[in-house]
């Protein structure tokens, strides 16, 4: 046990930090503004993409993309990463990325060679923007039953079929998408996964509002839409396990500790600065009890981030405290919320640009928005069923029989 | 010894929900919510000619003359349809204080007025519930000044019913109070901000104790929030069981799996004692008078707990379909997290069910 | 809504307050001593059964059992049960009983006349006492995979096998019983229910001790055990059915709302008495909180309660008020105990009769038995699933297989 | 950054819990609670030969010289085979105490002799963790007199380390103390009540702020019974997952069941995470000293409520049997909730750190 950093980590950060007082001006706001429509951005390197080469030249972004396909290069170092997560978000600086963090490592481990020098550059550029079709208002938490199909025509495969969850769908250049292609195999083994740009004829994007009343998401739907053959990435059928790749990516990045940390402190404050009766919600001991409650498992949770992060530093397998993420921090997070309205009593429940409303109306989206969290991506009751078979070794629920869709 | 509703309150409720379920479908209620309207006045009008703005006034004053029990199940039908229609502070704490605190000649002007539904009258308690950025309202005879928070039922309201600081009663007409409306999560209610400057007051100064009326009809109110909540959290649980008998995973219908059965299971089972303690505390005010204050503060406080508990389980079980708009599940979610504030927090009203035992 | 009782129990309440304080007295003591071993107790009517020999006569126990079989052969009315188990419990007296509220009703339902006029006189008169073997170590929550056999030979069964969780099975007389007669049927039709004296050679009872420390129930053990053939109750092979008569009364004794009324106000009488520091328990705002949620949730299930009595009174189904009664009251009353624990802090743990014990350790054998109450008689998750299938009417699991066990 | 155990670690605690196995098994315990024995001879000599009762001596005295990290888990391979030894009092707090605070010679006196096993010394901190039913401990120079509840290490216990009101610290030899055992649900712990009447005491008087010592030993006694409470939880984890996975019902393994499962999913998620506040807490005393006290009450309250839910779940998915002596998962149970009232109750300890932050 040992929480310093070695000279090595402290140089890193140091010269992180130096590069992020020399260079922040430079930075396309704290904040990534919302992207522009497809079709304005054809032109010349935006501010976000001269913003993400300069980080890639001194690898704080795509760090470990091989610089053959426009990386950095460097190999993979969970701790570094972490310290330039952190200096970001301190420095409140729009960080960098590497592509996107579920496609392109699926096509550098499972793509052909042409198909990596067609997509990583450009994506990890910026130049090549991604949304994910996965779900389908028939097949959530049964995703291997998805009923998208792709049939081949000539050259081509030809799309007909419904997404929905797609995030930035809007926005984005290019999909990748999981579609039935031998509709008579076993239903895990009768997908392929394509990936196909948003201007293909047939495609239409159709925003989806949330509870929040915003359109965090889109439903996709595909006409007779042609994608040529050598579209595909891996082999024909293969597409559920190519998508397992994506999956795991996704999953780690949700609950992460520091962020449940700042939240905690943003509670804090609220209680110390908001009054009732003249006097800080802090004195109030239901209340202060309560978050209390909150701090001792958020601290079990940062430290079971920093866990699971030197297990990952060492190669090793984190096991059980990294299966848990999702489930507990995503509760955590939506716990911390419910405190933070109740704190507010009547004033929490303000939204829309109230008159008297605090901090936005944050806590209330942020209420809601984890609570998609807790049912996207792997339901609770789906996350407790992988906890329990995966990490815990309990035997899976007697299959009633698995045919095709 | 009868512990149920009669068939005249069976049927009050039902025909309620009748009206509701015909003229107040998800669709009226989201056209509503994208007109910030939240006062839809043809399903007003049909309440209206049910004599629904009147039920608790006396028939003399050309009112139902029926008790808080009623008003509680019609709250329930209201919270169920999500209905954007005012009710708890025009329908059941302005008539109840000046039925209680009013001299003959104010209960002659106001009650058959608002038995008619001719006007509405907006209620402001919020120095009493430990409200936030009011800023006091004083009195001085007949004249009030200060600001108050999170007053209900404002939209239209011709009249307004506002506690004072000290504790008196005043009832103020629109033409002397600014309304500022505030925007809240749930756009099927009507609140707002009552802003007076020296306004011309007319005082429900009739009864000796106006500290005690307000107290009563503030638990009038808490009851009334806390029937909207167990009737928004029934139609939540009954839409949970209805998917999960129907949507299919895994080619199982998902209300064949534990997790899903369990979470309507638990559901139900908090819920369920929820409708009999709300009763009670209703049946309370209208006849068991020590021990009305109490349930009361229970009623709101455990309804408010139980409520966001089948809120967020509904949701749940509803899998992403849940989380968007196009089920519309979210009226009610937000009507059941709105409900959980006003008139009181959980927290507010347990420390007030503390005091009221004695216990601090 | 009317919570006043018409002057028909008004009187009948006085009359029992009457009765009661004329001939409390003769009650063998407020709490039901335990009972001699059974050799002990075969002379003549003990102070108990002369005390519900007088109840029987004047209508306060054995109610609703018909005269010739030994009770007063009243019309059923939950309303007057409800008064006489108010009045007995206020005026601490020891209430009276009808035989045994499991085997006494199924007899009268199914058995033929000459087992009723066997088993119920005796049973009402307190001269017959019961135990019932259910549950075995192999079959718990799936009771319908009993595994003791019982197989003809002459004009006897021989019983062979192992029943566990008998309460009373040490000092009873008799034993109701589910035994395998029929292994080649589906489960739930090769069951039988038999009746036996506890004195039948072949039969071992061992103590089974708790966690609680104590030995509240036993295993019983059969080893060639000999009952004649006629005495079973209802045909061979439809003991299942004969049996869920009896889960059917049982399930109805358990979370009685006014015991957690009770338990609430001694817990609140606690708080005020119990001093940290000079300052009573009542005065820290956490506890007191917690406190006060509790008896929100108590009341509603007291008024639940009172909801469901009115229902029985009409002949009504309550439906899903009485369903949950079980699931949400024993865990309400395991909650308060471990809030009284807290309360008591590090005094809470107190046990065995240690120095400076509160309430004689009562709170933490509570806690322990009310776990032990949400266990037994139908798992938490049982109930659950009878909550979601029965009363919400959602779909069983899809079945497995359903041949013998 | 290496948030993670070290081989030495690693083997120190597989090396206790390979002992426990071996020497403290069910059987064991259940003879020694039956005989009413909370130090098991033969079990204490075995750790006296790996050294852990002078695990956080300095080598100089005779000691291992490790560090509170390493104490913790020793503790929780105790808590996993609830063992009936002392150590939290007289192998943690005690020995930590006369290094912080005491003389030279009292070092010299009793260090050695506590490493070695040659005496046991019970811990009374009463005064400070809200106690009840103490008579304050009340000190002049030399002199102790009171009593105090809930010591701990209290059978055999040669010396006394007792903490006064004014936040003095005294050794107290067990000749001049009275000690009545307490009994708690808890066989395999030995607690008691000390009776203090003008008893001679040698004062630990070598540090200027006794009762910043005193926070600090209090500090690590609470991460010590926190990692017991880890350690009894993730033994109860432990057999409920193995029961499931083996006991059948309706034909099916019941961990196969959703109900089940889900349940030990729980259980899961909820202590895996306390292992690392355990060790962040026991680091923080040793290497981060403005986390440790914090860190240290949020590990004792977070680890009892979350060690009382894991005890209930593991018993629950155990049926029946959980609920009988024949799997003894009882004295697991009771080890949960006895650590959960000592040292300071959750509700106790939460104020503290809210007074730690400046909260109150």
């Amino acid at each position: 046990m040992d929480l310093e950093y070695s000279s090595e980590y402290q140089t890193f950060r140091d010269d992180l930090r130096e590069f992020l007082a020399e260079h922040k001006h430079l930075s396309p706001g704290a904040v990534a503004p919302r992207p522009a429509g497809r079709e304005e951005k054809k032109d010349e390197p935006n501010p976000a993409q001269r913003w993400q080469q300069l980080l890639i030249e001194h690898g704080y972004a795509a760090r470990t993309i091989p610089r053959e396909y426009g990386g950095f290069g460097a190999e993979p170092d969970p701790l570094k990463n972490h310290i330039i997560a952190e200096e970001f978000a301190k420095a409140r600086v729009r960080p960098g990325h590497s592509g996107d963090n579920r496609l392109v490592p699926t096509v550098l481990e499972l793509g052909t060679e042409e198909q990596k020098r067609w997509l990583v550059p450009p994506s990890v550029r910026g130049e090549m923007t991604w949304c994910q079709g996965y779900s389908e208002p028939g097949s959530g938490s049964d995703l291997a039953s998805l009923s998208t199909r792709a049939e081949v025509d000539g050259d081509d495969f030809v799309i007909n079929g419904q997404k929905i969850w797609t995030s930035g769908a809007q926005y984005a250049d290019m999909m990748f998408c999981l579609v039935r292609t031998e509709p008579d195999a076993p239903k895990h083994q009768g997908i392929s996964y394509l990936v196909f740009s948003m201007d293909t004829p047939g495609i239409e994007v159709r925003p989806l509002v949330t509870m929040t009343g915003e359109a965090t998401f889109n439903e996709v739907f595909f006409t007779d839409t042609r994608v040529p053959k050598n579209q595909i990435i891996g082999k024909r059928g293969e597409g559920w396990f190519v998508a397992n790749n994506t999956l795991k990516h996704e999953r780690q990045g949700l609950g992460d500790p520091h962020q449940a940390e700042n939240r905690f402190h943003e509670i804090e404050a609220l209680l110390q600065n908001e009054n009732v009766d003249g006097e800080p919600i802090m004195s109030n001991p239901a209340h202060r009890d309560r978050l209390l409650q909150l701090q001792g498992r958020m601290l079990a949770m940062k430290y079971n981030g920093m866990r699971v992060l030197t297990a990952q530093r060492k190669h090793e397998e984190p096991g059980l405290p990294r299966w848990i993420i999702k489930l507990q921090g995503c509760e955590l997070n939506h716990q911390m919320a419910a405190m933070a309205i109740d704190a507010l009593g009547e004033l929490g429940t303000l939204y829309h640009r109230s008159d008297h409303i605090r901090a936005g109306g944050m806590w209330q989206q942020r209420f809601m928005m984890d609570l998609g969290l807790i049912i996207g991506g792997g339901t609770a009751q789906i996350q407790k069923n992988m906890i329990g078979e995966r990490a815990l070794g309990l035997p899976k629920e007697p299959k009633i029989e698995d045919k095709p869709a | 010894m009868d512990f149920a509703l009669n068939e005249e309150q069976q049927f009050l409720q039902q025909t309620v929900k009748d009206l509701l379920n015909d003229q107040c479908s998800l669709e009226v209620v989201r056209t509503d919510a994208a007109e910030n309207q939240t006062k839809n006045a043809s399903v007003y009008d049909a309440l209206i000619q049910l004599g629904i703005p009147g039920t608790l006034i006396g028939e003399n004053y050309g009112g139902v003359g029926l008790r808080l029990l009623d008003a509680a199940l019609i709250a329930e039908a209201l919270g169920g349809s999500v209905a954007t229609v005012p009710f708890i502070g025009s329908s059941v704490v302005a008539p109840l204080a000046i039925e209680l605190a009013g001299s003959d000649e104010q209960k002659d002007t106001w009650l058959p007025r608002l038995a008619s539904g001719e006007i509405i009258c907006g209620v402001a308690v919020g120095d009493h519930i430990g409200a936030r950025d009011n800023k006091p309202i004083s009195s001085t005879g007949a004249i009030v000044s200060g600001s108050a928070m999170f007053a209900i039922d404002v939209q239209d309201a011709d009249l307004f019913l506002v506690a004072a600081a000290n504790g008196e009663l005043h009832l103020v007409e629109a033409s002397d109070v600014e309304v500022k409306r505030l925007y809240t999560i749930d756009k099927t209610r009507s609140v707002g901000e009552l802003l007076f400057e020296n306004a011309r007051s007319d005082n429900l100064a009739s009864t000796s104790d106006q500290e005690a009326t307000l107290a009563k009809v503030i638990g009038a109110g808490r009851v009334v929030v806390a029937a909207d909540t167990l009737g928004a959290a029934q139609t939540m649980l009954d839409k949970a069981v209805a998917y999960a008998g129907e949507r299919q995973q895994f080619k199982r219908v998902i209300g064949s799996f534990q997790a899903v059965k369990h979470m309507c299971a638990e559901m139900a089972a908090e819920l369920e004692p929820c409708r009999s303690l709300v009763w009670y505390a209703a049946h309370a005010f209208d006849a068991i008078p020590e021990d009305a204050r109490l349930t009361a503060c229970h009623a709101k406080a455990h309804l408010a707990e139980v409520g966001r508990f089948v809120a967020r389980k509904a949701t749940e079980v509803h899998g992403g379909m849940g989380f968007t708009d196009l089920l519309g599940l979210h009226y009610w979610f937000k009507r059941i997290e709105l409900n959980r504030q006003l008139m009181g927090t959980p927290e507010f009203v347990r420390n007030e069910a503390a005091k009221v035992q004695g216990w601090i």
